[in-house]
């Protein structure tokens, strides 16, 4: 069965406003040419879930006010620095935050991913994550032996879209994630993922048994774009680095609101060359 | 001998805490802890494991981003190395936020495991290099981590030691608080009763001072674990141990 | 880390009586050389888990006495028709049921991976499975809305041992299942792994990039051996066929127990070769 | 038009029963199911997937045993099949014992995933060749999956027809009960009365016939749906459509 193949901005276009979009951390593989487009359109409200971190993608929707609400277990720029939009929306109030564990993100997209109502965790009790976090409840272990064992649940975490990026794709929508299956697990629990690509491939990657050991099977796929270097000025592992200079190029101009919107000006809204892909 | 770098005496520090060990893991942005479960994995006769974030030549996970927890979950992970914004003398752990969590002063970029492999590692190694009342605070203002739990609290695991760049604490389990083990060259007992903003056990016998790591093992320090660590931290093996 | 290397009968000789061992189904890879070597060591007591399902290993073991307990979604030998030494003893009431369905023992054996105490699963509410699972109890949903939803709580199964088969293994014990991925959360969730392997290969298997998104890694695994046609009389996908011939045989044999016992004697016990490999 | 045999009827018929859905899933041991989802999927325009336990063609799985199962949690099976030793007139199955359940006279090799697809897929076809009171039974000896559940239970899924060798069943949901759809060419209502161990409930106006599929679909049968399910039941597609 063929997959749905779009431009990266009709991708975009069919994440509507209060999405709840599940996001790799940069390490990963992201989708920042989709981002870009997300952020050209000017979506609203969106309610971002990191699994389990964010990074640069974050920083730049949350600058162009896209977003609403963050939920991760961090917001972090690694080397560059503290995430300078993202701090500065928190300190403002401008956003929501759902502050997580990284394990408690992967096991509540896994209560998802089982169509299960909830899951069970170790950890975060006594913790001020545990007491922010209305949906969240303590209850007790059903097999402990005789005294009380108190214990997390969690309920499942089923995000509207996930957004990622992959080396490679094919023509029915299998995408090759490797070892990064995270990705893999945000496809099997979100509604719907869309995927944009460094190349869709010839032939079908099911077809090869190694690839298919790593590979997110189409039928998860909403639609699938074609993007060259699409998780630019972010690297992919295995693929090419991050490009350095740009980022902390861009991290000196989003000191300042002022600052960002020059960035938003010259690499996102006037890239016409990337809008018209 | 040559100048030993504080560097080195925490690396080696640490590592001591480290021997007999059968994994440990070493989160993000931990040069040092990188650096100190090397050389304990060096002198181990290749009976140590040793996991590093973002490596890829020490990195063998292979079940995604889920796999480091649930191989913690697992009892399968011995130790690991936690640092915080602030630390209180209740060994909590701030990795979020300076003032009220809904309208802060300042902002981190979160908790990320700690809220779960503080409770499940047996061996947690906190880190902060900045010793000051600003960082070691009397009460943490978010709790990203507890340092100690009830006791109806699944709880495995929990803080070990305590190393800045000034000093060594141990845990003590009974008192949940911490206890001055030792005091790195050039720095003194009352300097860390000073420099401390939470209250914590002195010792009865006079405070000792941090091993300064011997000539065989700086030899290992500056040669395999400075080589090793500079994949994962090229600028931090090119400051200390000048390898580009 | 090297991997403790061990001969097929030093590596069924550290499996005690009375262990609860997983094992795959037949079209997954099964470790027969293994299982012979247990049977001539007379293992007693035994536990046996499938995931989800067993085959002729497990009716080769039953036959031989090794086994007090089954606890599986089913024994079945597919178009070789009903497993018989399995059925002759559950008739006989010589082994212990604890029949399952197939995603409560994936579900369970995550419970046990992810180091949770229980996991919640859909269905089964008015089966005669569950009435049966003295173990499983019936909970609430903590996260429904107004009326009950009772939900079965599933306690985590830790298996003792994993005893699988893989096409390739290393030197530092990391071993590539490919899509038979099953086999990986049976490593993640057991106290102890053991595996034989076709071959083990030059080289460390997790320093590229494909294989390794496949593979178990070698901290899971407590001791390699190699063993070529190691899942034989069964075959592995992508390997070897099943010797056809062979499992007629077997299963003609196997309708009675002196029957079984003369196929005891001709292709395990008196299997010098195989012994002394 | 050549001689059309029971096993084209079955699979026509049950196709009938897949068109405009996503996603089938057939189990192991079923090649009619198989056939019926593959030649469903041949005139649905590329807008269906089949997946196929045992296939390598027909099979995308890429997550282990568990995501058949997850998929069907997530709500992407859109129908599943299933057969059982006995069926009972509630739309019981029992696939694991006849007579007690400690002590059988019968032993099967045991539920596999009905007790989980049972509840979650949409549109279970409950299948069985063998049409007599000793397979279509009263009541069950073991319910490896209950037909229906109290309506506190999560059920989006559940039976929605039976097919035999005789005929097809359609389920009532309101009366929790099977009622006859159609007959198969060359059988009675009176023999199925007679060969049936439950009571069902039969249509106001006479029961059709089961149709027999067109020269167009036959082609197609005997065509590509055969070439396809003979990579996973040789045996089947030798015996039926004289595929070596």
């Amino acid at each position: 069965m063929l997959a749905r193949q779009l431009t990266i901005e009709e991708l975009a276009s069919e994440i509507p406003d209060g999405s709840k979009v599940a996001l790799p951390p940069d390490y990963a593989y992201c989708a920042l040419s989709a981002v870009r487009a997300l952020i050209r359109q000017q979506k609203r409200d969106l309610h971002l879930v990191g699994v389990p971190s964010l990074g640069f993608q974050a920083d730049m929707l949350i600058g162009a006010g896209c977003v609403a609400t963050v939920e991760t277990a961090a917001v972090t720029l690694s080397e560059y620095g503290l995430a300078p939009r993202f701090t500065a929306a928190v300190k403002s109030g401008s956003i929501t935050m759902m502050d997580a564990t990284c394990p408690a993100i992967h096991a509540a997209l896994q209560a998802s991913e089982k169509g299960i109502p909830f899951i069970p965790l170790r950890g975060l009790i006594g913790s001020d994550i545990l007491k922010n976090r209305k949906d969240w409840k303590v209850g007790n272990n059903p097999f402990a032996d005789e005294k009380d064992d108190p214990i997390v649940f969690l309920p499942a975490l089923k995000p509207d879209v996930a957004l990622i990026h992959a080396p490679i794709g094919d023509k029915f929508g299998n995408v090759w994630v490797g070892v990064r299956r995270e990705q893999m697990l945000m496809a099997h629990a979100a509604k719907t993922t869309y995927v944009t690509v460094e190349e869709i491939v010839e032939g079908n990657i099911m077809e090869d048994l190694q690839l298919k050991a790593a590979a997110i099977p189409g039928i998860y796929i909403n639609a699938i774009a074609e993007a060259k270097n699409g998780a630019w000025p972010v690297g992919i592992p295995g693929g090419y680095d991050s490009d350095h200079q740009h980022l902390k190029g861009y991290v000196e101009l989003a000191q300042t609101a002022e600052g960002f919107d020059k960035y938003l000006n010259e690499h996102i809204y006037n890239s016409k060359a990337e809008a018209a892909e | 001998m040559s100048t030993v770098l504080l560097e080195e005496i925490l690396i080696n520090a640490i590592s001591k805490n480290l021997d007999g060990l059968g994994h440990i893991a070493v989160g993000a942005s931990s040069p040092i802890p990188g650096a100190a479960a090397l050389l304990a994995r060096a002198r181990s006769n290749g009976s140590m494991r040793v996991s590093i974030l973002g490596s890829e030549d020490n990195n063998f996970f292979s079940d995604g981003g889920k796999e480091i927890f649930d191989i913690a979950g697992q009892g399968r992970m011995d130790a690991f190395f936690l640092s915080g914004a602030q630390i209180d003398g209740k060994a909590n752990v701030n990795l979020v936020a300076v003032g009220d969590y809904n309208h802060p002063k300042a902002r981190f970029p979160g908790s990320f495991g700690s809220g779960y492999l503080y409770f499940v590692v047996p061996r947690v190694i906190l880190f902060r290099l900045e010793h000051t009342p600003r960082t070691l605070v009397k009460e943490v203002d978010f709790i990203s981590a507890p340092g100690f739990s009830d006791d109806d609290v699944y709880r495995p695991g929990g803080p070990y030691k305590l190393i800045t760049d000034r000093c060594l604490f141990r845990v003590n389990k009974q008192k949940k608080c911490f206890e001055l083990e030792s005091v790195h060259p050039g720095h003194t007992v009352n300097e860390i009763l000073e420099q401390t903003g939470f209250e914590f056990l002195l010792p009865d016998n006079e405070v000792p001072e941090t091993e300064t790591p011997d000539e065989a093992t700086l030899k290992v320090i500056r040669g395999e674990v400075a080589r090793e660590i500079s994949e994962i931290y090229p600028s931090f093996a090119s400051r200390v141990f000048g390898i580009k």
